[in-house]
């Protein structure tokens, strides 16, 4: 047993908190967040220039990293500076299926930080189930036409291309679509960034794997996604947790600091120990990633459960604790807290994951 | 024991639910229903029209030109002006102005300001938080120093709602340091076009502006505009934040965002059903419903309580956590039911004539919003906290 | 709206709680509940000559009341005293059902506390659903043969006769058995009292009311069942309440009273707000019980919700707010919590009843 | 990071499991499953079983005949023994005061009391709480009076487990009262056939007959079973409760737990299906399950710092609330798997020769009991407030 990170992950993360604490404020970062294009592309290319992005990648596929504990330490520094460029939707994400479908220049380019491309997966009608898919995809002489609608494509605007899942007579497979082949309408997201509703009318694909493989390679990207936003929401409390501690520290009421009022040391020592709960659930999911079939879908499903109720707790209490300074927009607070409650939105609710861990523990 | 409202009661709230199904301007209620922003003339407008009908002061006693309605009636009228969709009375001046001045104002004052908070002349808003008080309201230091035949104010009032609008503020202020920091403060009225008053907007976390900063910088205040005595504005305060809420706990309120948080749930769909029959979510929403269902009961209570001229205790404490915390849990599983289009801030798919594709279903374009908003309600009014402090005190009585 | 009792219930009240503070007191309860016949037969009679027994049934049944207020203003009172004499399960419960079936002498010597019934429906292999019957009853020359077995009949033994539900052709219908005709194995239970495990083989029964008639009869004895469970929650809520008050008041540690601790201030008043809830879902229940269909089964699956879930936090949390003491036989609290646990297993738990009031909602 | 055992650790685990599939007696590990009360002679019988072996010893170091294992290999043997049903080693010779003779005790107490408690000769209890003290251990009363070569004690132990059985108790007396209360603390030694020392019963609420008051009147204690300095006895009592406790979670205990109502949960019908895959009571088991899971690893974090030398912090606390809410949530869904059911005690049932019928099915016949009887882990051993309270001093510093 080893419960510290090899040398290379850590120095790695070093060099992530260090870039961002120099030179990723947070107010540039918040007004990104409500304008077009929702983040800022010269911090995207200077995380990927430090080698943000390789190391979500294997070395076969041109990164230095690629496992379970690269993605989980990669998105705890991201999230502990509530960082809201695209790595996650526009990189690891598409990134890791392009791989596994061979694309393998698309990849280095992602890697390089010189192409974004975006997952069009989810569908108005669905809530989380990827499985949920009504956009056809109909054989044309020399590819695929594609016609429906995608919702709450992150990051969509400005990409190189989309990967699109579509039904065939075989099921769900994914296609490549470019970009000049969509409508997008953008918009902003309440977390600070931006999403588009995705429209397919007979859009050209080009089929991404096998037909009918769609739902694995879903399954593939969605467990990295929710390793890492479980570990985004675990740097993201950390964050919290020092402002928290730091307030109770030092805001005076009725002539004492509030931490001395034990009522808020009990609240504090359960969010506490609650975030220790979160880190053993990232690790536990970042180890997963190596394993397969019905385990690792139960730990990873475990992870985000824990990760939404605990994040939701966090969220509230910190607010709750502080008070009203932590309603404003001017403090940093809320804006974690609300990326924090907001990642309980993508890739799967607790509920949904609760549901499938159970699933899971009957088909074990 | 009798739950039912008496036949007199019943008719009442056919009157003003028929009244208001006449009444109600049809894009105020839609903009209340989806949480949209009403605007200073929305707000304006429908006074003026609960006004022409003799209602807006619904909550006064009869001498004072109010209705002369009881505990239950105002109730009632609550209620259904909830599930109307009706903009929220705001209640500055007619509900904590209005009793203070009813019960501690000069006869000049009660006839100069009463009738202006009704008829749109005056834009109440309320000076009492101030930035290092928070909770601990007794702590405030903007100073009124009398200064022949006026006070000079210097200080600032913050978390001031819709400040921006206002007309005229009332403020706890300063005019002792002497005793315990409750005996030297007074209560005073200010004219908000007096030189020295500067509005600055506080933007919330959801990116509303309804709340300001004001800063009082040698503001002269005419003598005439103290309530009551100097220094003994704190049992004014008092009075006013423990006057009698009949509906404190909000039941209007939540019945209506259940309604509609069901309506929801009966269209969203999950593995092909609609989400209402998920047994999780159905959980999460039958839990929510029995809660409301109880404290409706505490509620009627409480309110019959009232009616039969009883002041209630520990309970308004009670019904002030419990109501907070339900309208809470129905905004948190509203978002919850959205799933990822709780993520889309779209506020432009509530303009006429927007042409989609909408993200939210119709109505629902800010419902995260919404919920982080209502972070607030447990912040303010009294925390959750403070509010178990008192129940203690009451009850336990350490 | 008017939320104070009617004179008559008032008296009912205070006259049972000046009889059980004089002449009830807990040590001969609790050494009655871990002997034979697991309570005070002498009791149970003083009890019914008060006109407890009366007070559950109407006017033209030979009672005084029978209305959802009756029920609910004797059983909180029976609560507040730990009271384990059998007026739910050997007058309340099986008094009803008789009645409803026309057996009035039955009824009456019920009243009189002169002979005691039980309802035996609840099979081995069923949670809590009273509809879930395998025991069968066979039509005979003249009469009915039952065979098959019912658990944990409450205060079985010494019984005057049985109402046993089997199933016939035509669904579940409901027979009174004679005491003869059953086999018992009695033992004590958890919470003080005894119960028994029934076995029918060919047992002779009456019909009660029509064929296949016996879902509905039970049911509307069910709801009955289940208010009088959450009225005596309610009373002994009251009672837990004043005996944690009053040690937070008196306790020392650290030099000062408990009660001064910030973190259990707040733990006391959220129990305190909740017990209010328990008292207003119980008020519902018992103006419920005038009203019919889904609304009627809705508000009592709600109490009975209710009462389940804040019973736990109240038993749970003003044990663990005495601390040491609350674990022992000699300190009353404990006796106090266990029934209020147990009263969860009776007539279905929590969950049983959220499932019912969710299933409700829809029919509605 | 490297989450697995390494292959040492996964041999020696096999070694333990290998060995107590053929050593442990199958009427204990039936009694231990089933939560029946065991014997002394039970407890003893596997003691003594354990010791030829040589592992009653597990956490003892070498040089006192140890078992000389670290951290990581005390928590596979504890595992083991939890997943085999094992009757617990009793702590408070071995775990309690094994390591405090070892380190504060004289080599004449070593060399006599050591191998005492390990063959059966001596069986200890623990005399730390008395009854008006509770979580303020240091407030303690019973007091030592030095009277030649003799202390003379007074007082009031409680709460002492399994007392009815022992020889000797180690206590925490009074021998001043100058200073602060934990300044004139000493631990003694006391043969518990001394006389003036009696033992009285105290039942618990599950009906249970584990803890005793013990009464000292006049009890004569020789000087030399004085541990350590006069007045120190604080500092070997903190040592005691603070000494690296490796499995303070539970977390085998607790996964037998689950395994077993896992297996209730399939067997158990409701709406004629298996009550496991009732979607709230799956819900409710999935969620201790996530806990257990998420515990589990952080205890390993806790085991792994410890296998390198350092020393949990604040973790310990944190361990201590989980693990003991986790044993309690599992005792819970015990109770409710059984439904109706759970209302019998029939502890009959366990008897061999038992001919039916079952009430609750075979195994669970004191379900409540032992739910009841759990509420006490939450209280003793440091409650959970008092955890918090250590909690925060140790993070948040006030």
């Amino acid at each position: 047993m080893e419960f510290t990170h090899t040398d290379t992950r850590r120095m790695l993360a070093d060099t992530i908190d260090r870039y961002l604490r120099d030179k990723y404020p947070l107010a540039a970062r918040v007004e990104a967040g409500t304008t077009e294009p929702g983040f800022q592309p010269a911090q995207y290319e200077a995380l990927a220039e430090l080698g943000v992005i390789a190391a979500l990648f294997p070395e076969d596929q041109g990164g230095f990293g690629g496992e379970g504990f690269d993605i989980a330490v990669v998105f705890e520094e991201l999230g502990k500076r509530l960082v809201n460029e695209p790595v996650m939707d526009n990189a690891l994400v598409p990134g890791s299926i392009l791989a596994a479908a061979g694309q393998s220049d698309a990849v280095e380019n992602i890697i390089a930080g010189a192409a974004r491309y975006a997952l069009a997966a989810e569908e108005p009608q669905a809530l989380y189930d990827l499985t949920d898919v009504e956009t056809r995809a109909e054989a044309t002489g020399d590819g695929w036409a594609l016609t429906g609608a995608k919702s709450v494509v992150k990051y969509a605007s400005g990409c190189d291309g989309f990967i699109v899942s579509a039904r065939t007579d075989k099921g769900v497979s994914l296609f490549l679509v470019g970009a000049d082949q969509v409508s997008l309408r953008d918009y902003v997201t309440v977390d600070g960034g931006r999403a588009a509703e995705l429209t397919l009318d007979g859009a050209a694909g080009q089929l991404l794997g096998d037909e009918g493989a769609g739902e694995a390679m879903l399954q593939e990207a969605a467990d990295r996604a929710v390793l890492a936003l479980s570990a985004e929401a675990l740097g993201i409390m950390q964050t919290v947790r020092e402002m928290t501690i730091e307030y109770l520290r030092t805001r005076k009421q009725f002539g004492v600091v509030i931490g001395k009022f034990q009522a808020l040391q009990h609240r504090m020592a359960e969010m506490l120990l609650e975030i220790e709960q979160a880190r053993s659930a990232v690790i536990n999911a970042a180890n997963a990633l190596s394993l397969s079939g019905a385990e690792r879908a139960r730990i990873i499903a475990a992870a985000k459960y824990s990760i939404g109720r605990i994040g939701r707790l966090v969220a509230e209490e910190s607010i709750q604790m502080h008070g009203g300074i932590a309603m404003t927009w001017e403090y940093d607070l809320g804006h974690f807290a609300k990326r924090l409650i907001l990642i309980d939105h993508e890739w799967g609710d607790q509920d949904f994951h609760l549901a499938r861990f159970i699933e899971h523990g009957h088909a074990a | 024991m009798d739950l039912n409202f008496t036949q007199e009661e019943v008719e009442f709230r056919e009157e003003v639910r028929g009244w208001l199904a006449e009444n109600l301007p049809a894009d105020l209620a839609r903009k209340v229903r989806s949480d949209a922003p009403l605007t200073k003339d929305d707000m304006v407008r429908w006074q003026l029209i609960l006004h022409e009908k003799g209602w807006l002061t619904y909550s006064w006693p009869a001498e004072f030109g109010g209705t002369g309605w009881g505990p239950v009636k105002q109730f009632i009228f609550e209620e259904e002006m909830a599930y109307a969709c009706a903009p929220r009375i705001l209640p500055f001046g007619l509900k904590m102005l209005g009793p203070v001045l009813m019960k501690f104002g000069t006869k000049e004052q009660q006839d100069y300001y009463l009738p202006r908070m009704c008829d749109g002349t005056h834009w109440w808003c309320q000076g009492y938080s101030e930035p290092g008080a928070g909770s601990d309201l007794a702590s405030l230091k903007t100073a009124a120093v009398r200064d022949g035949d006026h006070y000079i104010v210097n200080g600032q009032k913050t978390w001031t709602t819709l400040g921006q609008h206002a007309d005229w503020i009332f403020c706890l202020v300063r005019t002792s340091t002497d005793g315990k920091p409750q005996e030297g403060i007074s209560f005073l009225l200010i004219d908000m076009k007096t030189p020295g008053i500067e509005v600055r907007p506080i933007q919330t976390i959801d990116g509303g502006r309804e709340v300001n900063e004001v800063w009082l910088t040698d503001v002269k205040v005419p003598v005439e505009n103290l309530v009551g005595e100097e220094n003994k504005g704190w049992t004014y305060a008092k009075y006013l934040l423990t006057h009698e809420r009949t509906n404190i706990a909000g039941v209007g309120k939540s019945n209506q965002e259940l309604a509609r948080l069901k309506e929801l749930a009966a269209n969203q769909k999950r593995n092909g059903k609609p989400l209402a029959e998920d047994p999780f979510f159905a959980a999460r929403m039958a839990k929510v419903e029995i809660a409301l269902m109880n404290m409706e009961i505490t509620n009627l209570r409480v309110l019959a309580q009232a009616e039969a001229g009883g002041s209630p205790g520990a309970e308004s404490s009670m019904l002030k956590i419990l109501g907070t915390e339900i309208e809470q849990e129905l905004t948190d599983l509203t978002r919850r039911a959205l799933g990822r289009s709780a993520q889309a801030l779209t506020p432009e798919a509530d303009d006429q004539g927007f042409n989609g594709p909408y993200v939210a279903p119709e109505g629902f374009q800010n419902a995260s919003g919404v919920y982080f908003n209502h972070r607030k309600t447990t912040i303010y009014g009294g925390s959750t906290e403070i509010q178990k402090n008192i129940i203690n005190k009451m009850i336990v009585g350490l």
